[in-house]
């Protein structure tokens, strides 16, 4: 029997080892899964590759995450913010590498990953800085740029609810990386708001099957957000 | 720069401008910072469909106070509400939307547009800076038309609408109409061709204020 | 205001023309959208390319189309079954044209149009016929083929709810290739059920977001499947 | 062909047989036909996530009569029912999961396999036979383990098990293991390991009846 719910954080991010690469899931701070972060903080490991849209916000989760130097590179899509002073001082003093990737690549080439497909012509950032020394080709009238996809070790997410099998709903916009991260890493760590019985998640609205998910680990309601105006399905507590 | 005896627009009559030429049913979205406002003036019997990169169909004005949902933002981290009718989705399909040629018209800010419908928004090229290109080149080669909102001149005076870039560019070729403070210019095969000027303004006026040649299509 | 859902069948197929490219949902008759089908063959358009996971099943439906002669060419990965005489004769009498695509090629190519991608290299087909003139790449130690994405004029497929905007949900394993379809078509019409107001699709479950959808056709519940065990949702009419 | 003292498997015990072999957790696709009877012999003390191309996991045995669904069938067409955890999806991410790796044991039909892992089961190369090939190379390409289930030998005694295909290709290299009413054979780099045989088979019989060399790995 399956229970990809019955391990704690610290067991559950023991297996991630120095030098591995990490998709993070987040728009800002909506979707980020921001106990694993503290999680990863705590384990210590270094030389982590990061994939996130942005490179931190303030002094806490993914920014703190930098700030303890365990960094080597980040791929993302907007590390400058007003708020994104850490980066901002790693990346001027030469202590972090940055891979700029439009949003929109940024996207499809994780998509491309977990899809199995070997490379992709994308139409984002033909004839700008961001193709330099890109092949590139033109097709049916337009330009395109080859890219390449972007797999990971682990995807660290946050979804709302999730089972033993690993099924995933999401919350508003928090689901934005969540699901195609999911599908782009070899193993992925889901944090939840709650964990519901087996049955319990319409197999209509499930957004990440649980095919794509290798734990989930719920995270106390009290330390995330306040009670939230959830949808109408039951919210028992899982036995799972 | 010499104002004469012209009217300047203020940010929100740009945006109000630029609204009216949304269409009813049109997808659209609206950049970070300046072209958000143009919500505001979209008017009631009209259905807008706002996106948001950030996986949000159809999404509504910002929540009344004490109401704000920290998983219910746009993609300029602002708050926001869903109307009746919109959707969630992940990163994938919501930039399938936009790259997929699905997203009727964007409206994004510039440091530039060349005479040719380049558009510089992400980086002026200052060697210290921290580059940040976020969804703006998707947005710029994915939607059918891509509006720009600007002011027509820099802070200091200095034209915005050039003959060629000297940013880095965004896009290659694909503004089609700019919003200024002073004008409203399309970009055509032919050229910048201005087809609104604000009270007061002259052609030859405008045309000073300005790095390219542009065309008198007022009449 | 807008009301994709205003239109009767016949108004909303008569603005296809000769030789247009239409995706036809659906895999065997699940998500099939019979009625559409129905209609166009009533339209009696001809020249047509039609992209499909099969080539039609007994006298009905795709058959039934095929068999009046309005197909020029059909792309799909599966047309031989036990009761395909119809294209089966048509075939060997040259008759009609084939695309033979795998099942993920085929899912793909729609995708990539979808996402509005030049081509995509996918690992399907290398080195066997279907593969072959194709350009391959050799990408990470894997092979690839070079697959260009397929558009449509037309989408038709059918969805269980949709409402005045274009939103759909779907039921089941009828769901299969109308998401897809819907993104790759210049104008995708859907078949539904049940038409219901603004607001009662939950964001959260919307499968297809009303952006990929131009027309939303209401079939009389009597004509399709027997009464099903629907999710919970209330099953009022739509006013719009 | 001559049967001396050996027993040969029905369909149903090859499809035990196979059974065995998925662990607990797995993610399987089993292909139409022959294949699919492997879902009756999966024990109850495991969870074993079956997968159809035509968007489900975790499916179910065939409903009660009366109970069929047209709108819930498996890639081969039958009534099925989901098991609690189950879900939909679309065609997309259906192959997303196979050509992504995410599958991890399918198990296919076949005209021939090769000594190399070379998978032939989708056209017999006749002329006159209309071309099908459904999922079958996508499930060849990515699944991360590919199970081949089939007979030894053909109705007319021909080997199905060659040192080379005759038949057009469905997949290069992609077979791991091979189980027919005879044996289980392991596609290794040093070639055919034949691990098990029926009671009463030998090794130089079972040689016989195969058009490729075989490693007996039977110890």
């Amino acid at each position: 029997m399956i229970n990809k719910a019955d391990k704690s954080i610290t067991d559950v991010l023991s297996q991630i080892k120095d030098g591995a690469t990490i998709m993070i899931g987040g728009f800002g701070t909506a979707g980020q899964p921001a106990e694993l972060i503290d999680g990863l903080i705590n384990l210590g490991v270094k030389d982590l590759v990061i994939i996130n849209n942005n490179a931190g916000n303030g002094d806490h989760g993914l920014a703190k995450l930098l700030k303890t130097g365990a960094v080597r590179k980040i791929i993302c899509s907007f590390p400058r913010q007003s708020d994104s002073w850490v980066f901002d001082e790693l990346y001027h003093a030469g202590k972090i590498e940055l891979e700029l990737v439009p949003q929109g690549n940024l996207a499809c080439r994780i998509q491309a990953a977990g899809m199995g497909l070997g490379a992709v012509y994308t139409p984002t950032g033909f004839g700008t800085l961001l193709a330099e020394g890109k092949e590139t080709r033109h097709i049916d009238g337009k330009d395109y740029v080859l890219e390449y996809p972007l797999k990971a070790d682990f995807a660290l997410i946050k979804a709302s609810k999730g089972d033993r099998w690993g099924n995933l709903v999401y919350r508003k916009s928090a689901r934005n990386f969540g699901p195609i991260m999911a599908m782009a890493a070899d193993v992925t760590i889901a944090q939840v708001s709650e964990t519901v019985d087996l049955g319990e998640l319409d197999p209509e609205h499930v957004i990440t099957p649980g095919i794509f998910v290798q734990h989930v680990v719920q995270i106390q309601p009290a330390s995330t957000e306040p009670a939230s105006d959830e949808s109408a399905s039951t919210a028992t507590t899982a036995t799972a | 720069m010499s104002h004469t005896s012209y009217t300047v627009l203020t940010r929100d009559q740009i945006a109000e401008r630029a609204a009216q030429d949304i269409p009813d049913g049109a997808y659209v979205n609206l950049g970070i910072g300046l072209p958000t406002k143009i919500a505001q003036y979209l008017p009631d019997d009209k259905d807008v469909f706002l996106h948001s990169e950030n996986g949000l169909l159809a999404f509504g004005p910002p929540p009344a106070k004490g109401e704000e949902d920290p998983e219910l933002i746009n993609a300029g981290k602002e708050y926001v509400t869903m109307l009746d009718g919109g959707s969630f989705f992940h990163h994938g399909d919501s930039f399938a939307m936009m790259r997929g040629g699905h997203i009727d018209i964007c409206v994004l800010g510039a440091f530039q547009v060349a005479a040719n419908g380049d558009l510089a928004n992400w980086s002026t090229g200052a060697t210290d800076a921290i580059p940040a290109v976020g969804g703006a080149m998707d947005l710029a080669v994915g939607a059918k038309k891509v509006f720009v909102m600007t002011n027509h001149t820099t802070k200091t005076g200095d034209p915005k609408i050039v003959s060629e870039l000297t940013y880095p560019v965004t896009g290659k070729n694909c503004v089609d109409r700019i919003y200024t403070d002073l004008c409203v210019i399309d970009v055509t095969d032919k050229g910048l061709a201005v087809t609104e000027m604000v009270d007061g303004m002259s052609f030859a006026d405008l045309q000073a204020l300005t790095g390219a040649t542009l065309i008198d299509a007022t009449k």
